[in-house]
Formats: C-alpha cells, structure tokens, sequence
C-alpha cells in the first residue's frame, strides 16, 4: 500500500510517501504566503521523487502546526505522535524522540512497542527555538547552514539567559559591540537552546535510546551540545531527521485506525 | 587600597568559603535560609552557622527549570538549579519561609527531590511569617519563633536557652552596629565605598558565621576611615528591590556617573542595621526586630511605613534620585514599583525602574536606560 | 488613548442590562434550552464580528449547561446577580460601601447593613457585557504602570477604579491570600483610594494553631468593621445567613461528588456558578435555592443514568478554569464528548457552620474561609493540591487532566512538576497549556484549541 | 567651529558634521562587524564628503547601543539625550518625541531648551518595535517599506491580540492561512505595533508639539494610527529621522565644547 504523510510545521513543509513501510520520495520547502501553494508543490515533488501518481496514493495524513491546511487527508495526527512513530519505524530500539523545530520543542516518550506514551512542550517561549537561533544566526551574519562549524570554533561560549528572543537578539547586537567573537556568541545560543531542550528531556525522565528530530536536530553543534549536557548518545537514524514527523504520517496513514493503538479507555 | 574589602569582595563572590568550611569541620551545622524574615539570631542560638542561600556562580536554570516554569522568578530557579545540582551538599538543613510565592514553593520542590532523587539535607523547615503587623499577628509570630526554636533543639539536639539566645542577640546585633557605622560613612559628600562594594560586603556577611563577620567589619570599619571616593559630578543614588545579587549591576549603574549610597534591597541593606533590643524576653525581642522592621512589599499594611523611611533614607543620605530593582515575575515588587512611582511624583524625586533576570545580561539596554535617567536627573537639577 | 468614559459604571450598565435579559428568558428554560442547542454550533466557531453575539448569548444562557431545569435555576441565581450589581452602581445609597476580596467568603459583611463589592469579579461582570472589557480594564491597569505580572483578575479590578467603573468605597477587606498577586495589588487599590483597609494574615498550615489564628483574625475583622462602620454585627442575621451557607454548601458538596458517577449528571458549570454566587448570592434564599435546584436535577439525572452533556466520551480534570474561553467548554463537548468532572475551582470540601453561639460560628466560620476553593490549596504546601489531587484521580475515573495554568497563579506553576508526577504514576495523561482565565492576550483561542485536539488524538482519546 | 557626532546603532551607523551649527554632511551606512569599525568607517565617509580631516574636528560626541566603544569621541550620551536634542534642533517647538528603533522604542519628553524631562523605554517586551514589524512583514510575505502603503487600503483590519512578537507571527500565518486580504493583516500588524507604543507612552506626560522619529516613522500606517491612539498630530520634521540621533550627539558636543556666542 502507498500513503503519504505531510507535515505543515511554522517553518518548513516536508511530505513524505511510502510504501509498505519504505520510503519512496520525500521533499521539503520553507513556509510561505501561499500555502496552499507549497504544499501542493511539496506533494507534487515528492510523488515525482517516488515516482507514481497522486491517484496511486491511498491515504493522506496530515501532522504539524498546520495539519489542517492540507485538504484531502483520512486525518490529521499530532506532531508529537508522528514524529515518535517515524523515529520507532527507523529503529525500535527508540524510547524517547526530541523534536526540536522552529518554535516548539516536543520531547515524546513511548513503550517498546511503540506506543505513545506522553508528550511535553516547552513553555509558551521562543527563546529555546530553532527560531531563535536563525534570528541570532542573521543578527551576526552567520549562515544557517555553517553554524556548526561557527559554533566549533568558540572558546568560551556566551550563554544568553534571556526570556524573551527578541530582546535576547539585541543582548547578541550589544555583545557583538564589546567585541566579542561572533563563535562565542553562536556557541552560547546553541548552548542555551540546548539547556531548554535537556530541561525537557529532564522533565519527560527519558529513557534510552534517543532520537533527535527535527530542524535543529540537523545542525550537528546542537546534537553534540545537547549530548554533552544530557551525558546520552543520541542515535542517528537513516533519514534527515526534519522529516520524521512526515514519514510517521505517512506509516500512520498505512495503519488504518489510529485511535485504537494506545487508547487508554476501556 | 583595602586588603579587607578584598577578602569580602572575594567573598561574595562564591558560595563556599573557608570561613564555612572551617565552622563546619569545627563541627557547626550549617543551617541555609531563603529570606530576611528567618531570624538568624535563634538558629546561631541552637549552636549552628545560618547561611543565607544565594544565586551567585549559577549559569544556568537547567535542572531547576524541571520544577519550575518559566514564569517563575530566575532566582529560585538559579538557586533550586545549585540545590540540584548538589552545590548546596554542605549545607545541614534548610529553613524556607512563605516570602514570595516562588520561594515557599522550593519547599515543596525541595522535599519532592528529597524523596525522588536523595537531594540532601534531610532538614527541611517552612517558617511561616505573617502578612501583617496586628497584634494578632505579632502573637502568632511569637508562636511561630518559640515551635521553630523547639524544632531545631528538637532535631539537632540542641539545648536553645535564653542565655544563648541573648548572646546571639548581642553578636548579630554587634554585627549589626557596625554595618550601621559603615553607612553613616556613606552619608559623608565622599563616601569611603561604592554601592557594588557595599552590596558585595553585605551579601558576604550572610554567608559567614557572625564570629568572623564581625571581625571583618571591625576591620574594614578601621580600613575605610581613610578611604574616600571621590563624589565630585556624581550622582548619589538608593536603589530598591528585592533580591540583588549582581555586583556588576551595580557598577554598571555607578560607571554611568553616580555612587549608590544607600540601599533597600533585600539581599541588601534593608533593615539590616537595625538591632534587636536587648532587654526583656528574648524571643519577644526578635518576634518585635523582625516582624516590625523587615519592611518588604509582603507585608500588605506597611506601606506608607516603608514609604516614609525611604523618603527618610533619601533624606540622610542626601540622594538625588532612586532607582528601583525588580526581578521578572516578581509579583510583589511589580505592586511596590508601581507605589513608589506614585510616591515619586507626589515627593518630586526622579524614579527609573529597572526589570530584569538574575543574571540574565541585557547590559546593553539597561546601561542606556540609566545613563538616560541620570543625564535626565542633572538636567532637572540645572 | 481612547478618552476614557466619563460615564460611571458604562460596562456594569450593560452588563446589567444584558444580566436581566438573561433572567428573563430563563423564565422560559424549554424555549430557551431549544434556541441554546440550535445556536450551539455556530458559538463553538472561532470569535469573529460576526458570531460574537451568538457566543454572547450562549454565554448568558448558561454556558455549557442543556437542562431547561438548570437554566431555570440560573434564572433564580441571576436575580441575586442582578440585584448585587444594583446595589454596586446605587450611588445614592447611604449604606457604607465596603469593597471585599474575592476569595473571602463573605457572610460576616453581610450581617451588616452594607453594600459590597468584589473588585475581581469585575473581569466576570465585563464578561457578561459580552464585550472585550476585561483585556480593556487589563491594558488600562498596564498603562497606568501596574505590574503586567500581576494576576489579570487583580489589574481588571484597577483597571475599573480607573475607568469609573468601581464604586468608591469605605472600607476595604483584604487577606494575604491566595497569591503574592492579591497581597499587591490590595496596596494599590488602598493606596489609590485612601480609604481604611483591614487584612487578614492567612495561615500557611491547617493545623489548629492556624485555625486559631484565623479566628482571631476574624474577630479583629469584626471589630474593625464595627468601628469603621458604627455598626453592630447583627448576630441573629449571620445566624441565619450561616444555616443557609451550610444547606448550600451541602448541597454543592454533594453535587460536587455526584459528578463521580459514569456518565456524569453534571458538569463544572453549575460549580463555577455558584462561584459567582459566592460574590453575590451566597447565603442568600437565592443562593439556596440554585443549590438545590441543581442538585436535584443532577440527582435526578444520576438516578436516570443520564449524562450531564449529550454524549460523554472523556473524563477531563481540571486544574484552573479559562473562563475568558467560556465557549472552549461547549466546543469540547460537541467535538469530543469531553466534560470536566472535577476541577479545583468550583470544587466544594467544607465543614458545617456550628450556630449555635458567636463563638462557635466565627470559629467554623475560619475554617470555611480556609476550606473555601483556591485558599484551600494555594495558601499551604504542594500537599494541600496534590492529596486532593490524588483522591480526585481515584473517585472521578477521569480519563486525563488538563492544567490550564493561569499566567498570574506563580505558585501553581511552581509545582507543575509534582502534578505532573502524581498523573504517571496514576497513568492519567495530561495537559499543560499555558493560557490566563481573564486575558486573551497570552494566548489565543485558536492555539488553545489546536493543542486540545493535538493532546486528545496523541493519547487515544479522541 | 566644527563638531560631530555619531551614532552607532544595532543595524546602522550615522555620522554628522556640523560647521558652526549648520549640517555640513550626514552619513548613513549599515553596521559592521564592531561598534568601532562601524564609526571609523562612517565617519571616514562623511569626513571624506567634506573634504575634512579628524584633526578639522574640534568635537566628537558619540551615541548609540555601541557608543561607548568609540575611539574618536570624547564623551558619549544616550540616545535618548540626544534624540531630545536633535529633534528640537530640528524644530525647537518639539516637546514630545516619539522614537520606534529597531530594537526598542520610547517617548521621549523635553523642555525648552531641548534637555530631556521624562522618557520611558520599553523594557517588558520588544512587540512594538521596527524588528517586530520586520518579522511580522516576513511572515506576511511583503518587504518592510509596503507594509505602510498597504495597510491604508486595508477596510477590516484584523486583530492582533498576542502578546509576544514571534507568537504573534504565527497568529499572522494563521490569518495568512485563512486566505484574509494582506492589507487587512497588514493594518493589523500596524494596529498592534502602534497600540503598543501608544500605551508605552502613557507613562509619560505628553506636551506638544510631538515628532516620531526612528525607523518605523517611515510607516505611514503605524504614524497615522499611533496619532489617533494619542489624539496628537506628530510634526513633520526637516531632517532625516534616522540622523537625529547623531545629529543630537554633535550639538551636545557643540554646546559643551564651543564658546557660548
């Protein structure tokens, strides 16, 4: 059987299709006015990668911020759920997934099967978002996609405590301003999203092993500050870990009725 | 130059100390407590070290961000964050108090750790003070003092007599005299310490057994004599708030063209020159020091009182401005700044408030903030 | 800014008239709980221009509740609203005007010969003008320098002494419960008022010493009023208030208890309800008889085996009530079958008033202060919530719990954790939003509703 | 006599140069990578377009988040001083200035001879200042200088009721999502950034005549509702309003240093 999953976060569009569990095609772009726009064209893309056609397409699930901007799906799945259940079908060895995206942090926990066993957000913040760490990325002029080897570079990270990331962007100018390394100050954002992520990890008493997801789960400095503060490995899975929550979509889509899977009523 | 104020300065800026150290492989216990209401004098009676717990050398909120949210005051989170991560193993007991409704929580958050982690010690104590100054408060206070002495003799298996107490009484009050001594010097034109000086002695003093605290002072007292900073183009100024840890703060406000020469913080100077009187019944004596003294927006039916001896401090110390000092989310001093800003325009003394994160930067803005109001200050006065 | 009003009481006056609108078509419950379930649909949408009346009028017409029987018994709450709201705006009245703190049961007062006023309850009275004035009151309160921390039901109560919204008092009752929030903003408002305030120190502990000092603080309250009054507290009349507070209060408690039933025969709406009878009709015949009336339509429902809302699906626990998203509760109830069995708002766990002596009474009369919702759990250790928690989880089959923390409650916050931990180890799935009952602001309906459904579809419910 | 001034912002850097208090030359240049290479590099700019050279200058002031990392300045003033200064420069029937940077904003109070009464500046939140308006422009998909011309045409504009900017920039997306007109969304973005500001300057006592100066002057959208907020009407100035800054700064410096003619 052929499904897709299609995940609508607040900064990226993936979709993803498979096939009795295998992925086919998968594609991805950034959020925009046109929505509509961007998720027909992510589907699209993606069906050409697999190579079949829309109509070949059993079932269509939804997830993410946006789920219901998608039209046509069997259903809408929470993000939380997708990513965890994406993640378990890489390798069941998975307890815990950390899915870190552009404004939320989701830490999920299931059971050996598989099962959706809790999920925890962080506070209504976005001082510990992928969000955050692009606003400061721009405000030192440091390309998204270079900031780990920025951040490698750092000595002595400055770590910013700062509620409010507008306000924390501003306390990245006035350090620039004192002079100090643009690789200090990218370290120590890193740093502190990192904090909030382990505070999570912490709060959900996460059991090995770990996935990381997500956006920022592609900036490899992250992974490794996260690791270093939370003392875990996290495993690497065979698959851009942005598109988890999309893949798990698309594995639900492939299950049928999700609802009976985990139910705690009787 | 001050050797002392080196060693206080040193002093303030760590937990740890030798001075503790010592006291503890003396054999005193060390007693660690949260707010300016816990009467320091009945735990040194029952023979142990109190030690005011501080934020000081904590990065980040991490672990202490596990029981608290992020919409609860970064001092206890910094503080909970040290307790978790067992930089407070030294510690023997600790006594919370119902100050604010972030810090009466770590109580609960502590003994939780407690039971689910082994976060030590095993003496956990809420001492509970009244919101307001009645009679019928000031009983329950007495109350409450006389079953917190039995607890400690309790637990500790201490004997707590009214001759210990009274010599306690007569240490801290000692202790007391002096840091009074130091701020009469800071009413001098030339006031021999700055504001972040100062703040660093005080922390210092909470974080030392008395003993020691009193030789200090007695010393710095005889250092300062021929110190003098020079006040010429300064502002002077009293900063207000509650908890106030960050000595760069203050030499931030001060590098902008002004000495803060008086204090009403709480981790600060507020009240804390003011003695407990040594005749009559002890306890009553320090129910009456504590109860009636330790003015802080807690106490719901104090606040012209607190009004009134700010105004008086302004006086004294001869101040041309205030600035007050609030952290996120503190409830309490929200309602205060928003009092004394009322109080500012009826007085005709210039007000800047300041909000920020124990240790939490935004140096940046603040700095503009208050070079801004001080330029403002002299251009009223001119 | 916008001129302010220089009418008094503007927004009491409308919510006045929209309060006896409601009263009188409650006198027709059946056409009245017809026109409710046919308009339901449209009120559960999202807030536009377009649907605000409708949700309005939902609102009025008593929220989530269905039962004709019980919009017959909010009918007979609402004269006592109504005439409470009177008395408030009655400027030419020469009874003293005495402002009373929310949480503070408030029979003592009303065994004298005065007008009372519940400045927080303002935000609820805005409410019911079906208008934005709460946010309105909240901005008001914020430019003028109040605090953005403080609890939103303190600054809306600033912000109607600012707008002329408040009646200017004579004597104000505070206490230092349940917040930090509470104990702050009563320095304002007697600051701004200048008027003589009492407090009363509220104890930490729910030992006797604490009941005992209490009581003293009660009797020093007595004193105070009668002095700044010059009055004597009629003590026959609080005789009388005290034997009805304790039939409603038995009948509440029991109602409260009832919702243990599967399905259950009633909901938080009736509860929170009397909760806004607390301010206005409590110990009043009125008062008693919603009490009753809803009690027997819940125990005649339990009897029947009937729900309280059409199709019971999941069993919610609340913590905290977002009551500036009164319609999230019939929205929950239609998508999802959801209803909220238990909460720590409108929960009632109290102790008879003994009556027959002062001394008695004022004594009983502490420990129903201290037992009263919200001061019952914020005011002493985690324990306080959380025994209470774990006897919910174990009597009410709920199916998950929802925290719906409120930006002012710190010290809810604070022990978000333990909650949390007491829901494993019961395997009680739960939801922690972070919302304010009286503040749109912080977070929108939308962004509520988005993680409602998110929550309930992760854990299987929905 | 010839002073300047400089001002080094969190996006730009200004230089002035004044000749006996007649604007000689003005630059305006984005920042670089320090405070300090920032003001060399801009003053070098306006320097060479006079044809002077440092030692010409008789006195240097400086202003701005980098103003204390200015090696040529002799003294350095808070922007707010100095946006008094130059906006009463500019028209010394000013009394209330209302400033929206990039980062924070304020109101600004002065007296008659330009000196700064009262000010407030936002310290809760940075919702209501020219980055919030610049992330929200973002999410609507329309660059920073449309988002004025486009909320004039807007007929319902939509309410914006978050609290936190980068919150709010999913409540735009959303209402972007639900296909509403961008004027609309676009007023509305206006609407919560003026209103913001609005109530900031509650605090202060407003005497006219106001100026609005800083970034977001630019946006007739925010202007016009923040004058119908307050019930003012904001004096267009002759400057450039992102030059007051260090134009203040050079008359301070022309004031303290110059012979009192």
């Amino acid at each position: 059987m052929i499904s897709a999953g299609i995940d609508v976060g607040t900064r990226f569009v993936k979709a993803c299709i498979v096939k009795d569990g295998e992925v086919m095609g998968w594609a991805g772009q950034d959020v925009s006015r046109d929505i509509d726009r961007v998720i027909a064209g992510v589907y699209k893309k993606a069906l050409e990668q697999a190579g079949i056609k829309k109509r070949q397409v059993k079932k269509l699930v939804s997830t993410g911020y946006g789920a219901k901007l998608v039209k046509k799906t069997s259903f809408t799945m929470s993000s939380d759920r997708c990513a965890a259940k994406g993640a378990f079908a890489l390798d069941p060895t998975i307890r815990t997934v950390l899915d870190c995206g552009g404004l939320f942090l989701t830490v999920t926990a299931i059971d050996e099967k598989g099962v959706f066993e809790r999920a925890l957000s962080n506070d209504k913040c976005a001082a510990g978002s992928g969000k955050f760490l692009e606003m400061s990325a721009q405000a030192i002029e440091i390309p998204f996609s270079s900031i780990s080897q920025y951040a490698e570079l750092s000595r002595e990270p400055y770590v910013i405590s700062s509620n409010c990331a507008v306000f924390a962007e501003s306390e990245v100018i006035t350090q620039v301003n004192h002079g100090r390394n643009n690789t200090d100050i990218i370290a120590g954002v890193l740093h502190s999203i990192a904090g909030r992520a382990a505070t999570l990890f912490e709060r959900i008493q996460a059991q090995d092993n770990v996935a990381l997801g997500g956006g920022l789960a592609a900036v490899p400095a992250f992974a490794d500050r996260f690791e270093q503060m939370t003392e875990r490995k996290t495993v690497s899975l065979p698959m851009p870990p942005q598109n988890f929550g999309a893949f798990g979509a698309a594995l639900m889509a492939q299950q049928g009725d999700p609802f009976k899977e985990g139910s705690r009523r009787k | 130059m001050s050797d002392t104020l080196d060693i206080i300065k040193k002093l303030a800026e760590k937990d740890v100390n030798e001075y503790i150290t010592q006291a503890a492989d003396e054999g005193r216990k060390i007693l660690g407590y949260m707010c300016s209401f816990v009467p320091e004098e009945i735990i040194h009676a029952a023979g142990m070290v109190p030690y005011r717990l501080r934020a000081v050398g904590s990065k980040e909120t991490r672990l202490g961000d596990t029981y608290y949210s992020a919409i609860n005051c970064s001092l206890v989170r910094h503080i909970f964050d040290k307790a978790l991560n067992s930089e407070f193993a030294f510690l023997n007991g600790v006594v919370f108090m119902n100050g604010c409704d972030h810090a009466r929580r770590m109580y609960d958050n502590w003994r939780n750790a407690f039971q689910t982690q082994g976060l030590g010690p095993e003496f956990l104590h809420m001492f509970v003070a009244p919101h307001t100054t009645s009679e019928t408060s000031f009983q329950r206070f007495l109350d409450e003092l006389r079953d917190f002495s039995d607890v400690l003799e309790k637990h500790f298996n201490a004997a707590l007599t009214t001759e210990a107490l009274q010599n306690s009484i007569a240490i801290y009050n000692q202790r007391r005299e002096l840091l009074r001594g130091l701020n009469e010097m800071r009413k001098l034109p030339e006031p021999p310490i700055f504001g972040a000086e100062m703040l660093a002695v005080q922390s210092a003093m909470t974080s030392i057994p008395v003993e020691n605290a009193v030789d200090l002072l007695e010393q710095l007292t005889i250092e300062l004599q021929n110190r003098r900073i020079d006040g010429e183009g300064k502002l002077r100024i009293v900063l207000a708030g509650g908890a106030m840890e960050e000595i760069e703060h203050i030499q931030m406000i001060e590098s902008c063209g002004a000495i803060a020469v008086a204090d009403n913080l709480c981790t600060g100077g507020r009240r804390a020159d003011v003695s407990v009187e040594e005749y009559g019944d002890p306890i009553a004596a320090v129910a009456k020091r504590y109860l009636y003294e330790v003015s802080c927006p807690r106490m719901i039916d104090e606040f012209d009182k607190r009004s009134a001896s700010l105004e008086k401090i302004m006086k004294d110390y001869r101040t041309d401005a205030l600035i007050t000092e609030k952290l996120m989310f503190c409830d309490l001093w929200g309602g205060e700044n928003f009092l004394l800003k009322q109080e500012s325009k009826r007085l005709g003394f210039p007000m800047l408030s300041l909000e920020r994160e124990m240790y939490g930067g935004g140096e940046g803005q603040m700095r503009t903030r208050v070079q801004a109001f001080f330029e403002m200050v002299r251009n009223r006065q001119s | 800014m916008n001129n302010p009003s220089t009418e008094n009481f503007a927004i009491s006056r409308a919510a006045l008239r929209a309060s006896r609108f409601g009263a009188m078509l409650s006198r027709y419950p059946r056409a009245l709980g017809w026109v409710r379930r046919l308009m339901l649909p449209l009120a559960i949408q999202d807030e536009n221009s377009f649907n605000k009346h409708f949700r309005f009028f939902i609102l009025l017409a008593g929220c989530a509740m269905s039962d004709p029987k019980d919009l017959k018994a909010l009918g007979i709450l609402s004269r006592d609203l109504n005439a409470y709201m009177e008395n408030v705006m009655d400027e030419a009245s020469d009874k003293p005007m005495v402002w009373s703190e929310w949480n503070l049961s408030n029979e003592i007062l009303r065994a004298f010969d005065v007008r009372q006023y519940v400045p927080e309850t303002f935000a609820i009275v805005s409410q019911m003008a079906g208008s934005d004035a709460a946010v309105e009151m909240i901005e008001r309160a914020e430019e003028e320098g109040m605090a953005p921390e403080h609890c939103s039901a303190a600054k809306t109560a600033v912000g109607a002494l600012l707008a002329n919204e408040a009646p200017k008092p004579d004597v104000i009752i505070s206490s230092s419960h349940p917040c930090d929030s509470v104990a702050s903003s009563y320095q304002t408002l007697q600051y701004m008022t200048k008027v003589p305030m009492f407090v009363l120190d509220t104890p930490y502990w729910d030992d006797d010493k604490s009941f005992k000092h209490y009581e003293n603080n009660l009797w020093d309250l007595i004193a105070f009023l009668e002095k700044h009054l010059d009055q004597k507290l009629d003590w026959d009349k609080l005789r009388e208030i005290c034997a009805n507070v304790n039939q409603t209060n038995h009948y509440l408690q029991e109602l409260s208890e009832m919702s243990r039933a599967v399905p259950s025969p009633t909901s938080v709406e009736p509860l929170l309800l009397s909760w806004l009878g607390r301010m206005a009709a409590f110990g009043s015949p009125n008062g008693m008889e919603f009490a009753e009336l809803v009690h027997a339509n819940a125990r005649e429902r339990l009897r029947k085996k009937r729900s309280f809302i059409e199709k019971e699906k999941i069993r919610m626990i609340w913590y905290d009530v977002p009551l500036v998203f009164a319609p999230l509760f019939p929205w929950l109830e239609k998508k999802f079958g959801a209803v909220v069995v238990s909460d720590f708002m409108g929960r009632i766990q109290t102790v008879p008033i003994d009556t027959s002596s002062p001394e008695t009474m004022v004594r009983d009369l502490a420990k129903t202060h201290l037992y009263c919702t919200m001061v019952r759990h914020t005011r002493g250790p985690a324990e306080f919530y959380l025994e209470e928690f774990k006897k919910i989880i174990d009597e009410y089959s709920g199916d998950c719990f929802i925290f719906m923390g409120h930006q002012g409650c710190k010290g809810g916050w604070a022990l978000r954790k333990m909650f949390r931990d007491v829901c494993r180890e019961a395997g009680l799935p739960s939801l922690f939003v972070s919302s304010d009952i009286f503040d749109k602001r912080h977070v929108t309906e939308e962004e509520v509703k988005r993680q409602f459904e998110d929550f309930f579809r992760s854990n299987g419910l929905a | 006599m010839i002073v300047a001034g400089c001002d080094v912002g969190s996006l730009t850097a200004e230089a002035v140069i004044l000749k006996d208090s007649q604007v000689l030359t003005s630059k305006i240049m984005g920042v670089r990578a320090t405070a300090e290479k920032s003001a060399v590099c801009v003053m070098d700019l306006a320097l060479a377009q006079a044809g002077l050279k440092y030692s010409d200058i008789d006195a240097c002031y400086s202003t701005g988040y980098g103003r204390q990392a200015i090696p040529f300045s002799q003294k350095n003033i808070s922007e707010i001083s100095c946006h008094g200064m130059g906006a009463y420069w500019a028209d010394n029937s000013i009394r209330t200035i209302v400033d929206i940077g990039g980062q924070d904003c304020k109101v600004i109070s002065i007296d008659e001879n330009g000196l700064v009464q009262e000010f407030i500046m936002n310290d809760k939140c940075a919702a209501g200042t020219g980055r919030c308006l610049e992330v929200l422009a973002k999410a609507l998909d329309v660059e920073l200088h449309e988002l004025g011309p486009l909320s004039q045409k807007a007929r319902k504009p939509i309410n914006l009721t978050n609290k936190c900017s980068i919150f709010m920039e999913l409540e735009v997306m959303q209402h972007v999502y639900k296909k509403r007109k961008a004027r609309d969304i676009a007023a509305g973005i206006n609407n919560a950034v003026a209103k913001r500001v609005a109530s900031l300057s509650k605090s202060v006592p407003l005497k006219p005549n106001f100026a609005i100066t800083g970034g977001v002057s630019k946006n007739v959208g925010v202007v016009s509702r923040m004058e119908k907020l307050l019930d003012v009407k904001f004096t267009p100035l002759t400057v450039d309003p992102q030059i007051i800054g260090a134009l203040g700064a050079a008359i301070f410096a022309q004031k303290e240093n110059g012979n009192h003619d």
